[in-house]
């Protein structure tokens, strides 16, 4: 089958469930119907998303729909981690709404809405990541925001509807500020380019990016990094995230966390390409330095300061997310690689611990680390893959995230960006305290009386175990196609020759550092 | 007329002398004060009117120090002010003849003595032509003031006469480090050298602003206000006068000189214009803001120096910046307003003041709100007094609104003739004087109703009295002259524009045809002479027709008022504090400024103050520092961890629930990348 | 040019009507004055197609008259029956209405600075009204800012959502009516989305006080 | 001399129809109160018999009460003047600047505080005292407004603004129209009309500063106080609504604009009587946001001249 056909068939099948389950009424149709609509849209999306991006990884980039549509080596990796996670979290979903719909937190009607709305935000992301229109790119940003309100509000309570709409509202209004950077671009392209239909295209302005007003094309690259990065949970447009995270169920936490936020930095990262390609890197650079460093620094004060297992995560996610920032804005191909292998690592493991959070709290029924204690006594998997997870975000090897980390301290120091290097480190060991609080006080310990021993059922640990087995298999080894198509991700980035990056000196000796490294801790 | 001007120096001198040695017979010392002061201040006049009409005139007078010459320079803008301070000082030491009794137990000898040094001290400010001796006269200028504010005695007037010396200095300092970047540029202390050299852009704007605030402070501008009115108060009220009649005026003289004269070559700068400008119009609103709240005249009218000032630079400001611009006809009429406004606050605050002394002289008192009912006893002084501040509130047909008419003229022609940023500044300058005029008008019912008006609220209010006939005439010479400058501006302002044209060296810009005032850019007229006539022609004949009625049906006088059917009560009077209340209700803002203005001096004085006890006490009183092992004993991870924990508790301040803060983060980070990239470009 | 001021004019309007969306008392005016606005928009749709010769802007015009004039509204207006007319008559905005428009005028002429400094061949003519739609995303953000009522917030994101409307139709005129369609349809459901919200709130805490929706912090 | 003539001409139509055009909206009140209300002429009877009335001083006033009613009505006659109302250019130009208007306008406000003070009765003193504040309340938005005008005109001079409106060379055009909807607003609160209506205020304050003028004094304050209210509303109608004003000072145009503008001085003076009963009564304390809310409006007026739409 022709590949853009598979790219459109991937966009359609996650709508198409969506609106078959909206279609079907919530009380007379079993809850076994919505799930089975919702596994067949999985399996949909893990099998078309695999196709796509093995095609993509080994042969040339594929359009759909005209030019509307554009799956490069770049969205790849963000297509296959849509397709991963949503795969895990969305299995891992069907025990868990199983469990709320037993303890009578959601009702039929509520149960087919978080259906119908996972479905669409998948959509919604798979269109972020695959778009080309520009305009489009931007809608469907800010159709992310609009299918997972209900999804962040599902079980309806105050609270939740405080979280949502709190969402919803920053979120639409800092995304709006991106839609001028993105006018903004077109408006320019429109100037130069001969057929001014043609300037709506990523890949269409990309040759005349160089041509562009300098000034228009920073201003617009600022509308851009603040309205996409209000999605991408940056510093301080990042205000919704801790609340949206902690209210919305785990399942949905993890996507949001996993994935959402690396869709957004993909966009930040499209307009960034043109805007190095037009006004040089230094520019770009600065704007993400700055807001990546202000955010490793705030959200790891307040991930440590953080009692709340689901907040703590979230701030947790605002500092990786501010760490790719950094990484990106350290530049060079060491730096774009290690912010992308973070976006990649960070993704599988903060979906992990959502979904773990999710395990905890369906012992516990309580979100207070105080009150979780000995959980590895509760329920022994879960507590062992909680603290592997803990590990893991902190940046421990063999874990995927000391990759990345250890190539962003490498490349800062090569960058010449000690200071930042400094700054940021020290932010981290912030981050490593608070996960050393988490192992020692809630994994470990006694467990509280009246919580029932026994682990959660095997659906909801499944998903768990892959994530964690992927990661490991990231950090140990990391798979040659993946360390390739890092590498050819990183040359769109940086709009060099692929081959020309893979035989830079630095990064030939860096990734073999990441290798060592890796190859260093393998028992 | 360098010899008229020698001559009066002269009689001032000998009329100091003679009044210190005549200290021991009161009476003599002052009548030997005050005639000599006259004396002086008459030829001065002369002069001072001479050189206005006539080419600058330089001389050099030698002197005893080796390093700089005595130099003078007696330009027609130098000679306008010794004109002002001249006929101020004539008409207060016309007051003095009568005022003075007062203060014979204290010390009127060395009143006498130090209020003809700071008159002459004045006017060599004016005339000097070197740095060295400027700042020499400068100073002595401040110092004989000072002992005219302390001669009460009193605690109050230690304290002012203390704030003032320290801001005189303060502003003697800037001025002094002004010339003396100046100086050091080009290697002379003359004012000739400066004049020749056309300065580094970066020196001169450095010396402009320094000297600005130097000037400034003398002035009054806003940052620089609290000394005036503690200081002006506590003088003797004819030396009020001359204080905020005259030597504020020399601030302004100050910032016109160092501007137009010495930075000529140099200068030009729009931004100068717009501080100038922008500084006016927030001294100008602070300035009335703070006088609706005082109770004390004297305070009151001391306020509204400050308001007045405002104005005056509004005009001066506009002359900078049509002169910066290249606009001839901006810059003319801006600094003939200005100076119109010089010298016609001189001339009604002058009165005013001297209005206040008259009623301190017959009452004993300065607190409008045991006052009322004065107008009956001393109707001279009321109408003299209402005069004034018909005047100072701006009405037509009296001098303010000349000067006011053309301040706005100019203001509105600044907008019309510049970009976006200078009609945002312009726009502001009109709003400040809009809401400054309508302001004063209010804080003049009030000075002039609560005083002179209603019925009188305490004995000594009763028992007032008319003045002597020398005070009197004092006041109404200066009510004259208001009249006059009001309704002859048609003649005065061709006067006004020539010397503005001198200090601009430019071709004076036609602002007067006939009976009219004009205003080119503006495309308008008006006439003072005009509406007066208008005015008692048509106000004539409706009095006429109304007492023609009263005559045929009758008029009657019922002594009580009506207060609802009960007993009329001096306590059911308006008080001063009335009027103040209900524009504070509605300038609420303006007095959050004000407010805001009084917290950062105290902050910044006790700044001062805390380094000068530190300074004070040596090292010897520091507490004592936590010993080594009191420190020791709490672990450091602890120590961490409390820090982290305090910080993240601060920064989580940051997320207070309401998303609606939220939003205005975003909106904060794109406002400072957006500055970023306007930096980075 | 007469055509150009026309455009300019226009969006004149369009601050005005959108201050008066702000500083409505009651939804219901709000409502009223946003159908209005959106009239206006229509009118400045036609208008500027009429200038550029883009029939793009035409068809633009139609599906805003559709969406904006009558759905937008109409959804509101039926979102305000189901909440209760005078939910939101006790919840007056944060700011009173003179530092309210002061903050308008504050913001216009800010855009209008920042408009000024850019060239862009496309906008040169409509500079004033590049600056009225920038403004009017921005008079969108405060209503957001300073209203209590969330009711009324929906405003302040129908307004921002104008506002980028009108920039899109002066920078893109020819852009794919898809994408406008896109654009138009994500605001569609953004607005349904928002009062559906609106309603869940009104009934779950029974009140539409921002001020009560603080709960979850730092 | 045809200037003189219009001048006068104008004076005595507002000093002739301030009787009739208070009647009118007395009358409009009592219609919307559905009574059948007193006569449009009633202010014509009340001034006749005010004038024929026996004049009672309180004891403390002096000079300043027994001047103020002159000074009022003097000063509004003056203005009157000097306003270009029939034709289009000042009849006066040496009385038809801005500046002077507005400062001519602060001679009557002064002395009619200082006559407040004056009787010394606290309830005079109180009204005068809020007449003087709303004066600074709405200054600076007169003038900011006017500004914006004679920057869109390139005079300050009454007579040039209203021929550059009337021809629709004021340049640009939204913003003089949003100063004309402030200047309206600003108008309508120096006219003194509810809720602005502190200087009559009969109800708490009885009448007010008024309370202690009594005869032919009161007549002419009274009549003073409807001119004032005409002069306003026709400073309005004069830059904001000069079309139909002759623009050559032939009979027959100045016939015309002479009817044009009695027409338009009645729509705005009964648009206002509408509002006036359509709106309540405020506490005092509140006008302060009414009045700073116009002037945020001539402030946006301003930014849109700025920025040139």
């Amino acid at each position: 089958m022709d590949m853009s056909q598979i790219l459109v068939a991937l966009l359609a099948a996650p709508l198409a469930a969506a609106l078959a389950m909206a279609a079907l009424p919530s009380k007379s149709v079993p809850r076994a119907a919505f799930v089975a609509l919702h596994v067949a849209s999985l399996a949909a999306v893990c099998a078309a998303g695999t196709a796509l991006v093995v095609s993509v990884l080994t042969g040339p980039e594929v359009y759909a729909l005209g030019a509307w549509f554009h799956v490069d080596r770049l969205a790849a990796l963000f297509v296959a981690l849509i397709a991963v996670i949503g795969t895990c979290t969305g299995v891992y979903s069907i025990p868990y709404v199983q469990h709320d719909v037993e303890e009578g937190r959601l009702d039929p009607s509520q149960v087919k809405q978080y259906y119908v709305f996972f479905s669409l935000f998948l959509f919604s992301m798979l269109l972020t990541v695959a778009s080309n229109n520009i305009i489009m790119m931007w809608v469907s940003v800010e159709l992310t925001t609009l299918s997972t309100v209900f999804l962040v509000g599902v079980y309806g309570t105050k609270l939740a509807l405080e979280a949502a709409w709190k969402y919803v509202i920053v979120c639409t209004a800092g995304v709006a500020f991106g839609l001028f950077g993105t006018l903004l671009v077109y408006a320019n392209a429109a100037d130069i380019m001969a057929d001014a239909h043609q300037a709506v295209f990523w890949t269409a302005i990309l040759p005349y990016a160089g041509q562009m007003d300098h000034g228009l094309m920073m201003i617009a690259f600022v509308f851009a990094a603040i309205g996409f990065g209000t999605k991408a949970g940056l510093f301080p447009m990042h205000t919704w995230l801790p609340d949206a995270h902690s209210e919305a169920p785990s399942p949905v936490s993890g996507l949001l966390s996993g994935v959402l936020l690396k869709c957004a930095m993909l966009v930040v990262l499209r307009f960034l390409i043109l805007a190095a390609l037009c006004v040089g890197p230094e520019f770009p650079q600065v704007v993400m330095m700055i807001l990546g460093v202000l955010s490793v620094c705030y959200a790891a004060l307040m991930v440590y300061r953080q009692s709340d297992i689901k907040r703590k995560l979230a701030y947790s996610s605002c500092e990786n997310v501010g760490l790719v920032a950094v990484c990106f804005g350290i530049g060079g191909p060491i730096g774009i690689a290690a912010g992308l292998i973070h976006c990649i690592g960070h993704g599988l493991v903060k979906s992990l611990m959502f979904c773990l959070s999710g395990n905890v709290m369906m012992k516990y029924r309580t979100r207070d680390l105080g009150a979780i204690r000995g959980v590895v006594r509760v329920a022994p998997v879960t507590g062992a893959l909680l603290a592997a997870g803990c590990l893991a975000i902190a940046g421990f090897p063999p874990f995927a995230l000391f990759v990345s980390e250890m190539g962003f301290v490498l490349g800062g120091v090569a960058a010449g960006q000690a200071a930042v290097v400094a700054i940021v480190v020290a932010a981290l060991v912030v981050v490593i305290m608070a996960f050393a609080h988490v192992i020692t006080g809630s994994v470990l310990g006694e467990a509280p009386d009246g919580v029932e021993r026994g682990d959660v059922g095997p659906l909801a640990l499944a998903p768990e175990a892959v994530l964690l087995a992927l990661i490991v298999w990231m950090g140990v080894a990391m798979p040659g196609p993946l360390a390739a198509s890092i590498g050819d991700a990183t040359g769109i980035v940086l709009q060099q020759d692929m081959q020309e990056v893979a035989h830079d000196g630095l990064f030939v000796e860096i990734s073999g550092v990441f290798a060592g490294g890796a190859e260093g801790v393998r028992p | 007329m360098l010899e008229l001007m020698l001559l009066s120096l002269g009689l001032s001198a000998a009329g100091a002398v003679l009044s210190l040695l005549l200290m021991r017979a009161p009476a003599a010392a002052k009548a030997a004060a005050c005639t000599l002061g006259m004396g002086a201040a008459a030829a001065s006049l002369a002069s001072g009117v001479a050189a206005i009409g006539s080419p600058a005139l330089l001389a050099n007078l030698g002197g005893p120090v080796p390093f700089a010459d005595l130099t003078v320079l007696f330009n027609p803008l130098a000679g306008l002010l010794v004109a002002v301070i001249s006929v101020l000082a004539l008409v207060a030491w016309l007051f003095g003849l009568s005022y003075f009794n007062e203060y014979y137990d204290k010390g009127v000898g060395a009143l006498g003595c130090f209020m003809n040094l700071f008159v002459a001290s004045m006017m060599m400010v004016i005339l000097c032509d070197n740095a060295f001796w400027f700042l020499v006269f400068f100073e002595l200028m401040s110092l004989t003031s000072y002992m005219l504010v302390i001669v009460e005695g009193d605690e109050k007037s230690f304290k002012g006469g203390f704030l003032y010396l320290v801001m005189a200095h303060i502003g003697f300092l800037m001025i002094a480090v002004s010339f003396f970047l100046m100086a050091s540029a080009c290697g002379s202390l003359e004012f000739a050298a400066f004049r020749a050299t056309a300065f580094d852009p970066a020196l001169a704007t450095a010396a402009f602003a320094l000297a600005f605030f130097g000037f400034g402070a003398k002035a009054g501008i806003v940052p620089f206000h609290s000394w005036l009115p503690q200081a002006h108060p506590a003088a003797p009220s004819n030396v009020s006068a001359l204080m905020s009649g005259g030597m504020i005026k020399i601030g302004v003289f100050g910032i016109m000189k160092v501007c137009f004269d010495l930075l000529a070559l140099s200068g030009g700068q729009l931004g100068w214009g717009v501080l100038v400008v922008v500084v006016g119009a927030v001294s100008s609103v602070l300035g009335v803001v703070y006088a609706l709240g005082e109770h004390d005249l004297k305070s009151l009218l001391a306020y509204h120096s400050v308001e007045n000032i405002g104005i005056i630079l509004l005009g001066v400001g506009t002359g900078i910046v049509g002169w910066a611009c290249g606009n001839l006809w901006l810059a003319g009429i801006g600094l003939m307003a200005g100076l119109y406004h010089l010298v016609n606050h001189a001339m009604f605050k002058g009165l005013l003041f001297l209005g206040a002394g008259s009623v301190l002289h017959a009452t004993g008192t300065r607190n409008m709100e045991t006052l009322g009912g004065l107008a009956r006893l001393m109707p001279v002084t009321a109408v003299c007094f209402l005069a004034g501040s018909l005047a100072i509130s701006a009405i037509p047909p009296l001098n303010g609104f000349v000067s006011e008419w053309f301040t706005y003229q100019a203001l509105i022609g600044a907008a019309m003739a510049g970009g976006i940023g200078m009609r945002m500044v312009f726009a502001f300058a009109v709003v400040a004087l809009a809401i400054t005029g309508a302001l004063a008008v209010t804080c003049f019912v009030k000075a002039f109703g609560v005083t002179f008006l209603g019925k009188p609220r305490s004995d000594a209010a009763k028992a007032a009295h008319e003045v002597p006939a020398s005070m009197r005439l004092g006041m109404a010479a200066l009510t004259a002259t208001c009249a006059a400058l009001g309704l002859g501006a048609a003649w005065f302002t061709p006067i006004m524009s020539g010397i503005a044209a001198s200090v601009l060296a430019a071709p004076a810009m036609p602002a007067a045809a006939g009976t009219a005032l004009v205003s080119l850019e503006t495309v308008s007229v008006t006439s003072p002479l005009l509406i007066a006539v208008l005015l008692a022609v048509v106000v004539g004949a409706c009095a006429l027709a109304r007492n023609a009625a009263n005559r045929a049906h009758g008029l009657k006088v019922d002594p009580e008022p009506w207060a609802c059917g009960y007993a009329p009560d001096v306590h059911m009077e308006t008080l001063a504090s009335t009027v103040a209340a209900g524009v504070r209700g509605f300038m609420g803002p303006l007095y959050g400024i004000r407010e805001g203005v009084n917290s950062a001096g105290a902050a910044v004085a006790g700044v001062f103050g805390r380094a000068f006890e530190a300074g004070a006490c040596g090292q010897g009183t520091a507490p004592a520092a936590p010993s080594r092992e009191q420190r020791a004993r709490v672990p450091l991870s602890e120590s961490v961890m409390s820090v982290l924990r305090s910080v993240g508790a601060w920064f989580s301040r940051l997320e207070g629930g309401d998303f609606r803060t939220y939003i205005v983060y975003i909106v904060g980070a794109l406002v400072f990348f957006l500055a970023l990239i306007i930096l980075v470009r | 040019m007469l055509d150009f001021s026309l455009v300019n004019v226009l969006g004149a309007c369009l601050i005005i009507t959108s201050m008066a969306v702000v500083l409505a008392r009651t939804g219901r005016v709000s409502a009223q004055f946003y159908a209005l606005q959106s009239a206006v928009l229509v009118a400045l749709f036609v208008a500027l197609g009429a200038v550029t010769g883009s029939t793009e802007l035409y068809l633009w015009s139609a599906s805003a008259f559709a969406t904006k004039v009558l759905l937008v509204p109409g959804i509101l207006l039926f979102t305000l029956r189901k909440v209760g007319d005078s939910a939101d008559v006790d919840l007056p905005p944060k700011l009173s209405p003179m530092k309210c428009v002061g903050l308008v005028a504050v913001e216009v002429f800010v855009c209008f600075v920042a408009v000024s400094g850019i060239d862009l061949p496309t906008a040169a003519a409509v500079k004033p009204t590049l600056a009225v739609a920038l403004a009017h995303f921005f008079i969108g953000l405060t209503c957001i800012v300073i209203q209590r009522s969330i009711f009324k917030q929906i405003f302040g994101y129908c307004l921002m959502e104008n506002g980028s409307h009108v920039a899109l139709a002066l920078l893109a005129p020819q852009a794919p009516e898809l994408v406008e369609v896109g654009i138009a349809t994500d605001a569609i459901f953004a607005v349904i989305i928002l009062a559906v919200m609106v309603c869940r709130i009104a009934r779950t805490t029974h009140t539409l006080d921002a001020d009560d929706l603080a709960e979850l912090k730092g | 001399m045809i200037e003189l003539t219009v001048a006068v001409i104008q004076v005595l139509l507002l000093v002739l129809l301030a009787p009739l055009a208070s009647g009118v909206t007395r009358k409009v009140r009592a219609k919307m109160h559905t009574r059948q209300g007193t006569s449009i002429f009633q202010d014509y009877y009340d001034l006749a018999k005010l004038w024929r009335r026996c004049e009672v001083q309180p004891g403390g006033a002096g000079l300043v009460s027994r001047a103020m009613p002159p000074i009022f009505l003097g000063t509004m006659v003056i203005i009157a003047a000097g306003l270009p109302l029939i034709a289009r250019a000042c009849p006066v130009p040496l009385l038809g600047d801005v500046i002077t208007v507005l400062y001519l306008m602060a001679l009557p406000r002064f002395m009619f505080s200082l006559a407040a003070l004056d009787s010394a009765g606290s309830y005079t003193a109180v009204g005068g005292v809020r007449e003087l504040l709303l004066g600074v309340l709405v200054e600076p938005a007169l003038i900011l407004t006017l500004m914006v005008l004679a920057l869109a005109c390139g005079s300050t001079n009454l007579g040039v603004m209203a021929d550059s409106v009337a021809s629709l060379a004021a340049y640009p055009p939204v913003a003089v129209v949003v100063a004309g909807v402030a200047f309206a607003c600003a108008c309508y609160v120096e006219m003194g009309k509810l809720p602005f209506d502190v200087a009559e205020a009969e109800q708490e304050l009885q009448e007010g500063p008024l309370a202690e003028f009594s005869g032919p004094s009161l007549a002419m304050l009274k009549l003073g106080m409807s001119v004032k209210q005409l002069v306003v509303a026709s400073l309005f109608v004069a830059v904001f609504l000069p079309f139909g004003a002759a623009s050559v000072a032939t009979p027959l145009g100045l016939a015309a604009g002479l009817v044009l503008f009695v027409a338009k001085l009645a729509f705005v003076m009964l648009a206002a009587a509408v509002i006036e009963n359509a709106v309540m009564r405020v506490r005092y304390q509140y006008l302060g946001r009414y009045t700073w809310f116009v002037f945020g409006l001539a402030a946006l007026s301003f930014v849109f001249l700025v920025i040139g739409i």
